[in-house]
């Protein structure tokens, strides 16, 4: 169809905020003091052994030549050894890539599954007492350091009521699940309480709206009124919304796979740029990079097919 | 039409009352912060950095109404001198992005064309760019501290004014206030600046109110992640940090830290609601 | 007549707002007759709509209420209906049609399924039935493809197509009364000539009673039964459509009558003889013309376009335009929605790059030395815009906004400005308190003299005004003209005056340009073109305006401007071309 | 009998044991492969390993190994070749770590199966230590070079009590009992599981609900609660941690022993121990910690004095010292007693900046010599104090832990004390040492502690010897 035509020639528009990404890591790593070599080497490093290692990443060749080689590899698919873990990157974020997608997706479904209905009661008796306690909640939501809810979730949940597990991550889905329980509640109180303000605020809009009152005149009762009409018009700015916060909840999932021990990308990073392991930041920052461009690209497919006045 | 135009007035007026309610309760919020962070030599009790071994962990009490924490410092006067900290962190984490991302969107909305379509693609790829990596690396690169903080936060920070900025630029520029002013030979500095922006610009003051409550938050997590600022300076981020070992021990090191955090958030949330409906804006 | 239909009974509506109570609607009290067309006229805030919203029970917010009187239909009272009960009659007994079918059509929901749903929940049939119930509907209120047309979306439409589709979906399940509220405001007069036939024609098949709101007298006198006058929430006259027109008691509605655009407008002043003397524009000394367009075209490229969208289609805003304009003229451009009438106002004046072709003000050639002509234009040109409100700035006074135009101007001293101020104010016939007022502080009409003071403040030599009065009531309209009239007297001044209501052009021009689709199809004298259309698209035009005799009937359209129309079914608001052709008017 | 599970704070990085130098490696290395020589559980004596005895020539050149008949976990014998190879690979592979503390070896021979020649360039009395530490864990040869190096790395042929049968990078290994062992009767344990749990919190909630058997780094301030919990057992094991205050000895008045004496009286170390170490932590007296070898136990500790130290560094001229002290971030103890030595410093005087940074940044600033004082603490990876003492006394490349420090007669005594043969001489040597580093201020002592491990009730000697290693081969499961 026409309107989903950017489907084809939107890709191509990446190329060149990938290109910018994979520059910027390149510079601001590399500027940050301190050796990957010494490091690995820890206290007991020499001159010589540190040399020694720089000589083998390669780092101790010109920049600009090792991001031409850094350019030289991605465009075989490759992102160069992690010099901690000694495989290679692309390796690395295969085995720790799979929970931070599911934490993402996790999340972000809950949050959705929490803010309708919260929005929804929320406009539908605004002013009231219940729209009062919605915009409460919500504030407070945003309000707590996501590292100190995810500490009072696991004591509550797991050691004093024992009914979820406290960390880690499971092995078949089920057990994911289960694990996955309070790292996703975690973020999803932060992030449905960004949602729900804004649904709530384009549903109140909607609600009020002429093609609502064109639907009640014709006689429909007010669920139809508000899930045919007023909640498929007031998603598109939430999705919007949603797509702009992905780079966000993605720093945001660190702190909570760091709290609950979560095998994923984010804690690969965080150590990774403690140990100054260049490739792997470079890598975790592309792959980031690419996540979020995708997202933005799914949210503009979505708006599209909510919406069929779009174009792009 | 005048009879209506008055009557919408009034319920202007009405609303603004009601939502008043918010504004002012907002207001309060933050003056009462405003209050602590600048009387603070003189009503906290104690000095906040002043440790006492005699008085560890004590638990609230008379004495120190929220308790002391493991080097026996007074938690009441470490908040109440943190106020000072918190406070500055949400203004320059915000006032820097909101100058830069407004004077950008502005000039992007405006001219359109290869400006734009430059100062897009640096926001995409500033979207794209994993903030972590960002502010992990300067802080790295500039050491751990507020300056590296408010560095990092405004190179991130102004993408979201200036999207904000940037799409009213793009309507506003068209509304016919703006073509008749083009029409009566205004440079383009006095239109942009001095006839667009002022209506621009009300949407970013209410998103700045929120995005103060970001910035806290970003805050709290650096210090989570061992970054925050230089001890012994209080800082509410750093203390609930720092008290997590006491979670189950020693509670109140966390909790009135973290409840001020909450508060101050929900202060600047209130605020930035009220002020979005006092000034007409839509979410 | 037998009992009628339904019975509005001393209907009071009251408001209750910051603690303070306004009665909004007093103690109106109007019957409908099986099978009568109601006209409700009156000026905008009168509360037309507010009675009508009461009815079905939709009032716009909580805090306005029906304290008093009743609306009888079928023997109960509609103001004391539940909420359940109230549904069935809502679309089942009495349907709305409302004015702004674009706000009010659901844009992510097929046209079709509007129709269904409201068959499906009143009428409890199966999903394929309502489907070609719904079908049915779209063919009888004239979409010519109705089974495709279904699966569109209301931003498909044209403006005309979606108010088809509007008026669709008020007849879904067969109501005994349709409420139409301005069906027409938003529409060119040709398609406003269609919907009201319409309107007629599904009262003749069904047999139903309507409701039309409208606040131009002229619709009223075309299509209604009988009138009724309202201003400030009070009934001020009702009776049958001749009798009302013809002796009217209230002196409002004579004053409405009277300033009626259609109205000769002889009532006044004598204008007729008038705009003959001023206007013996071939008996003029030969002087330079202030302006000339020489085969102007203006092309934007369709929305949407990018990089990758490849072949570069364009909207063709304005086709090669030629004309010109002499010192002291006044030319009215009229032209239906999308002719390309503010393009080309905008391109005389250097607002928006001109595609090929010449534009000459004074002796400087737009396309050639631009930057001398447009050091000009700004300094002896001035627009004034359709949106009295919009183009003001919201945040300025109407003092401060006339002082900055004066000191960046420059050519008043800075110790004279404050005076010129209050001077330009005057002229207009604005009170001098207004300087210290923001543009929300002052109806539709003041904002439209505060726009033509800053107009005057440049001391312009041409003023070009688009669509400036098409916002405002009928009064103030007449007032807002009789103005310009007055000023073009006094200052000399050359005006370009663009509107749709070819009414207005009449009144105020000596000469009319008419466009269409970006070219002009017709210019010359106004009362030559009046009195005698050459070209056909003019002669529809002119036929279309709704005339305040009731017994000058409106026509059915001239067949090409039908089969004109219904090219807009394919989605395409206005024509498209793809660089070199360009589609020959259906002449 | 059952698997036991640990949580630690970081996953592994590799099974190729030359290629880290990390002591979450090194943990999991000791109970996957075995050394030719071990360390006893007191962290004092050495012991026959896949060596089943070993002599050493008079000239203290050549070392003659005894292989005992062990196995491979893929069957394979463990011969005298795969040994030799080892120490080569270690001292030779590029990507080795380590080659620099192997550099003594000349070459290294199998006379036969069982019998491992090592011929040393220079003597060594340490060397033999240096036989025990994990990343020289015997390998085999065949086993390496049909896997290649990185399949090896991912997934090893054990030498020791347990295989590696999964590793999920990021989240945990999982151990499998090895029945090849050459004391496989001895393991109790059907398996291990080392499990990443960075959060000290969360990793402590997870043995309170019971779902870790064990956690180890136990933070200081939760032993009190944790002792309380009737579920959990606190093990708490000597250690071979010190920490300590590196003073950069070429800044200003540093550089003046008088200068250095004082702020080590200005110290208050007892209060670190009470706030920071919640009195689980000792004060330290000696670079040489106690419970090790040569430890000095008799060393001289200066009194907590401040007014003295004012007037010591009125004396010296530095009244008004200022003190650019560099903290590592992210480091809940270090920023513990930068805020309290702020404070104490203070009152002799001394005023202190402190500096956070990034701990991989703090390395750089300490070689650049970008410091007045920093807090570090060092843990020994061998029995013998030689490897310590010459990196922190004996002039090596690093400055003396990048304090610059300079003694020409303590360096050359350094070097006398790794060549001495005779053990009473040695400790000798070694107790001059101290007295020498504590008179000089080299750097200032601060504390000892223990390590801090919390198990669930039902597990039995899980332990953990001075130099660190866990003998996961004697734990027990119930
Ligand atoms: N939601 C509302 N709350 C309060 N007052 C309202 C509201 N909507 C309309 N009014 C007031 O009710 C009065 C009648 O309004 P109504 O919409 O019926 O006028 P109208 O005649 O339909 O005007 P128009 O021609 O502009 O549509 C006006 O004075 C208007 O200001
Ligand atoms: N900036 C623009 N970009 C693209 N297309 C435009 C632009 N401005 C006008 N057009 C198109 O040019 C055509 C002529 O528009 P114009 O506004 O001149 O019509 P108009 O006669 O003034 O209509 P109306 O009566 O609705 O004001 C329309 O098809 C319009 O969509
Ligand atoms: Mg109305
Ligand atoms: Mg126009």
């Amino acid at each position: 169809m026409h309107r989903y035509k950017f489907i084809l020639y939107r890709p191509l528009q990446f190329l060149p905020v990938i290109f910018g990404v994979s520059l910027i890591t390149f510079i601001l790593v590399r500027l940050i003091p301190g050796d990957p070599a010494r490091v690995l080497l820890g206290a007991r490093s020499t001159p010589a052994a540190i040399a020694n290692i720089r000589a083998q990443y390669g780092l101790d060749e010109p920049l600009w030549l090792q991001y031409f080689y850094f350019l030289k590899n991605l465009a075989n698919g490759e992102m160069g050894k992690s010099i901690l873990y000694k495989i290679d990157v692309l390796k690395l974020i295969a085995t720790r890539i799979e929970p931070t997608i599911t934490l993402i997706v996790c999340s972000v479904f809950l949050s959705i599954l929490i803010a309708i209905p919260l929005a929804a009661i929320a406009a539908r008796n605004r002013g009231g007492i219940p729209d009062h306690a919605v915009r409460l909640i919500s504030t407070m939501g945003i309000g707590f350091p996501p590292f100190w809810l995810a500490l009072m979730l696991i004591i509550l949940f797991s050691v004093k009521l024992g009914i979820v597990p406290v960390s880690g991550y499971g092995e078949n889905f089920g057990d994911k699940l289960a694990h996955l329980i309070l790292p996703c509640l975690t973020i999803a109180l932060c992030l449905s309480s960004v949602l729900t303000r804004s649904l709530r605020a384009s549903m109140v809009v909607e609600l009020q709206s002429d093609l609502a009152t064109a639907a009640r005149a014709r006689g429909m009762p007010e669920s139809i009124v508000f899930w045919r009409h007023v909640l498929p018009n007031s998603l598109v700015p939430a999705v919007n919304l949603l797509a702009v916060n992905i780079g966000w909840l993605i720093g945001g999932t660190v702190v909570v796979e760091t709290v609950f021990a979560i095998p994923g990308m984010g804690q690969l990073l965080v150590r990774a740029i403690f140990s100054r392991d260049y490739m792997v930041v470079q890598g975790v920052a592309m792959v980031f990079a690419c996540g979020t461009v995708l997202v933005n690209f799914l949210a503009d497919i979505l708006t599209v097919t909510i919406d069929p006045r779009v174009k792009l | 039409m005048s009879t209506g135009h008055a009557f919408s007035a009034k319920i202007g007026w009405s609303r603004w009352l009601g939502q008043r309610l918010t504004l002012v309760a907002g207001m309060a919020i933050l003056g009462l912060f405003i209050f602590m962070a600048i009387a603070a030599p003189m009503i906290a009790p104690y000095d906040p950095i002043a440790q006492n071994g005699d008085l560890r962990l004590v638990p609230p009490s008379f004495l120190h109404p929220f308790g002391t924490d493991n080097f026996g410092r007074d938690i009441l006067s470490r908040i109440i001198w943190g106020a000072r900290i918190d406070l500055q962190i949400a203004f320059i984490g915000v006032a820097f992005p909101f100058l830069i991302g407004t004077v950008l969107g502005t000039i992007s909305g405006y001219f359109g064309g290869i400006i734009d379509t430059v100062f897009m693609r640096l926001i995409d790829i500033i979207l794209a760019f994993p903030f972590l990596v960002l502010m992990l690396s300067i802080i790295a690169i500039l050491g751990p501290g507020l300056l590296s903080f408010y560095i990092a936060m405004a190179l991130v920070g102004w993408v979201s004014y200036a999207r904000l900025i940037r799409t009213q630029m793009l309507v506003l520029k068209n509304s016919d206030y703006a073509v008749a002013a083009v029409s009566l030979g205004f440079s383009n500095a006095r239109i942009m600046f001095r006839h667009l922006l002022p209506n621009a610009i009300a949407g970013s003051v209410v998103f700045s109110m929120s995005d103060a409550v970001l910035v806290l938050l970003n805050g709290a997590a650096i210090s989570y992640l061992g970054l925050g600022v230089q001890p012994p300076l209080a800082e509410w981020g750093v203390m609930v940090a720092e008290g997590q070992s006491f979670i189950s021990t020693a509670w109140w090191i966390t909790l009135f830290p973290g409840l001020s955090i909450v508060v101050l958030a929900f202060g600047f949330s209130l605020f930035g609601d009220g002020l979005g409906e006092v000034l007409g804006v839509r979410e | 007549m037998s009992t009628p239909l339904l019975s509005i009974q001393e209907l009071t509506i009251t408001a209750r707002l910051a603690g303070e109570t306004r009665t909004l609607i007093d103690a109106v009290s109007v019957d409908l007759a099986r099978g009568e067309i109601l006209g409700l006229v009156g000026e905008s805030g009168s509360g037309k709509s507010m009675i009508c919203r009461s009815l079905v029970q939709l009032l716009p917010s909580r805090a306005i209420e029906v304290t008093a009187g009743a609306v009888m239909f079928e023997g109960c009272d509609l103001t004391r209906l539940d909420e359940v009960a109230m549904r069935a009659i809502r679309g089942g007994d009495i349907g709305m049609i409302f004015q702004n079918p674009t706000s009010h059509l659901d844009p992510v929901m097929r046209v079709g399924e509007q129709i269904a749903e409201g068959i499906r929940y009143h009428q409890g049939v199966s999903k394929r039935d309502a489907r070609k119930a719904a079908t049915e509907i779209l063919s009888q209120v004239g979409l010519p493809d109705p089974k495709r047309q279904y699966d569109n979306y209301a931003h498909e439409f044209s403006g005309g197509m979606r108010q088809r589709v509007m008026i669709g979906v008020a007849l879904s399940c067969n109501p005994k009364i349709l409420i139409a509220d301005e069906p027409t405001t938003a529409l060119d007069v040709t398609v406003q000539a269609q919907i009201l036939r319409l309107l007629m024609d599904i009262r003749d098949q069904r047999g139903l009673s309507i409701i039309l709101i409208t606040h131009d007298l002229g619709i009223v006198a075309q299509t209604c039964d009988s009138i009724a006058v309202l201003r400030g929430g009070r009934l001020l006259e009702h009776g049958p459509k001749r009798s009302v027109l013809a002796a009217p008691k209230d002196p409002y509605t004579i004053s409405l009558i009277a300033s009626h655009p259609s109205m000769p407008a002889g009532t006044e002043n004598g204008s007729k003889e008038f705009s003959l003397e001023i206007s013996p524009y071939a008996t003029r000394p030969p002087i330079a013309p202030l302006l000339e367009i020489d085969d102007l075209v203006v092309r934007f490229p369709a929305s949407g376009t990018s990089l990758f969208n490849g072949s570069g289609k364009v909207i063709t805003a304005v086709n090669g335009v030629s004309m010109q304009v002499m010192p002291g003229d006044t030319i009215g451009i009229v032209g239906e929605s999308g002719s390309g009438k503010s393009t080309l106002a905008r391109a005389i004046l250097g607002l928006t790059p001109l595609t090929s072709g010449h534009v000459t003000f004074d002796g400087a050639d737009l396309a050639l030395h631009r930057a001398r002509a447009l050091a000009k234009l700004r300094r002896q040109t001035a627009m004034v815009f359709q949106d009295p409100y919009n183009a003001l700035n919201p945040r300025l006074t109407i003092g401060d906004m006339l002082a900055e135009v004066l000191r960046v101007q420059n050519k008043v001293p800075a110790d004279g400005i404050h005076t010129r101020v209050q001077e330009l104010l005057d002229l207009v016939g604005l009170e001098r308190v207004f300087a210290t007022r923001k543009p929300h502080m002052l109806s539709g009409g003041q904002c439209q003299r505060a726009g033509i003071a800053r107009a005057l403040a440049v001391d312009p030599k041409l003023i070009v005004a688009d669509e400036c009065v098409a916002a405002l009531d009928v009064t103030i309209q007449r007032q807002i003209i009789d103005l310009f009239r007055d000023l073009k007297e006094r200052m000399n001044l050359t005006l370009i005056f663009i509107a749709h209501d070819l009414a207005i052009v009449r009144n105020l021009c000596e000469r009319v340009v008419v466009m269409h689709r970006g070219n002009i199809v017709e210019q010359g004298l106004s009362e030559e073109v009046f009195a005698n259309p050459r070209h056909p698209y003019t002669a529809a035009l002119i036929s279309a305006i709704p005339d305040i005799n009731p017994d000058k009937r409106l026509p059915r359209l001239p067949e090409p401007i039908q089969a004109d129309r219904s090219d807009f079914a394919t989605g395409l608001k206005h024509p498209v071309t793809t660089n070199s052709t360009t589609r020959e008017l259906p002449i | 009998q059952g698997v036991l599970t640990i949580g630690r704070r970081e996953d592994s990085t590799t099974f190729d044991p030359i290629k880290s130098a990390q002591n979450v490696d090194n943990w999991v290395f000791s109970n996957v492969f075995d050394v030719l020589v071990r360390v006893d559980k007191t962290g004092t004596k050495l012991e026959p390993g896949l060596a089943q005895s070993w002599t050493v020539s008079e000239d203290g050149l050549t070392y003659t190994f005894i292989m005992r008949g062990a196995k491979f976990s893929d069957g394979s014998p463990i011969t005298a070749n795969d040994a030799a190879y080892t120490l080569l690979r270690i001292r030779d592979n590029e990507g080795s770590l380590w080659s620099d503390s192997y550099k003594v070896i000349d070459t290294a021979e199998a006379k036969d199966d069982k019998t491992l020649v090592v011929k040393l360039k220079t003597p060594s009395v340490p060397f033999l230590s240096t036989l025990a530490l994990p990343n020289v864990s015997v390998i085999s040869q065949k086993a390496m070079e049909e896997l290649g190096e990185d399949t090896f790395a991912e997934k090893p042929v054990a030498s020791g009590a347990f295989v590696v049968k999964e590793w999920r990078r990021g989240d945990r290994v999982i151990l499998e009992k090895n029945p090849n062992f050459w004391q496989a009767d001895r393991v109790k344990l059907d398996g291990v599981e080392w499990i990443s749990v960075p959060d000290d919190n969360t990793r402590m909630l997870n043995v309170q609900a019971g779902q870790l058997d064990t956690a180890i780094f136990v933070p200081f301030s939760r032993v009190e609660e944790l002792k309380k919990d009737p579920n959990l057992h606190v093990e708490i094991n000597t250690s071979t941690r010190e920490d300590h205050l590196l003073i950069n000895h070429e800044h200003g008045a540093l550089a003046k022993k008088e200068v250095r004496q004082a702020i080590d009286m200005a110290i208050d170390k007892k209060a670190i121990v009470d706030t920071v170490t919640f009195n689980l932590g000792e004060i330290a007296y000696s670079y040489i910690p106690k419970g090790s070898l040569y430890h000095y136990a008799g060393n001289l500790q200066r009194p907590y004095d401040p007014e003295k130290a004012k007037q010591m560094l009125a004396d010296a001229g530095a009244s008004a010292l200022s003190l650019n002290y560099v903290v590592n971030a992210g480091n809940e103890t270090d920023e513990q007693i930068a805020v309290l030595l702020q404070q104490q410093l203070q009152k002799a005087g001394v005023s202190v900046n402190l500096q956070k940074v990034d701990p991989s940044q703090s390395w750089d600033m300490l070689i650049a010599g970008d410091y007045d004082i920093s807090v570090m603490y060092w843990t020994n990876d061998i029995l013998d104090p030689d490897q310590k003492t010459t990196f922190v006394l004996g002039h090596d490349t690093n400055m003396n832990y990048m304090t610059r420090y300079r003694n020409d007669k303590v360096k050359d005594l350094v070097a006398a004390a790794r060549l001495e043969q005779d053990p009473k001489q040695r400790e000798a040597m070694y107790v001059d040492l101290q007295k020498m580093a504590k008179d000089d201020v080299n750097w200032i002592d601060l504390y000892y502690s223990p390590y801090i491990n919390v198990t669930r009730k039902n597990i039995e000697n899980f332990y953990q010897n001075p130099l660190g290693r866990f003998f996961l081969e004697d734990t027990v499961k119930n």
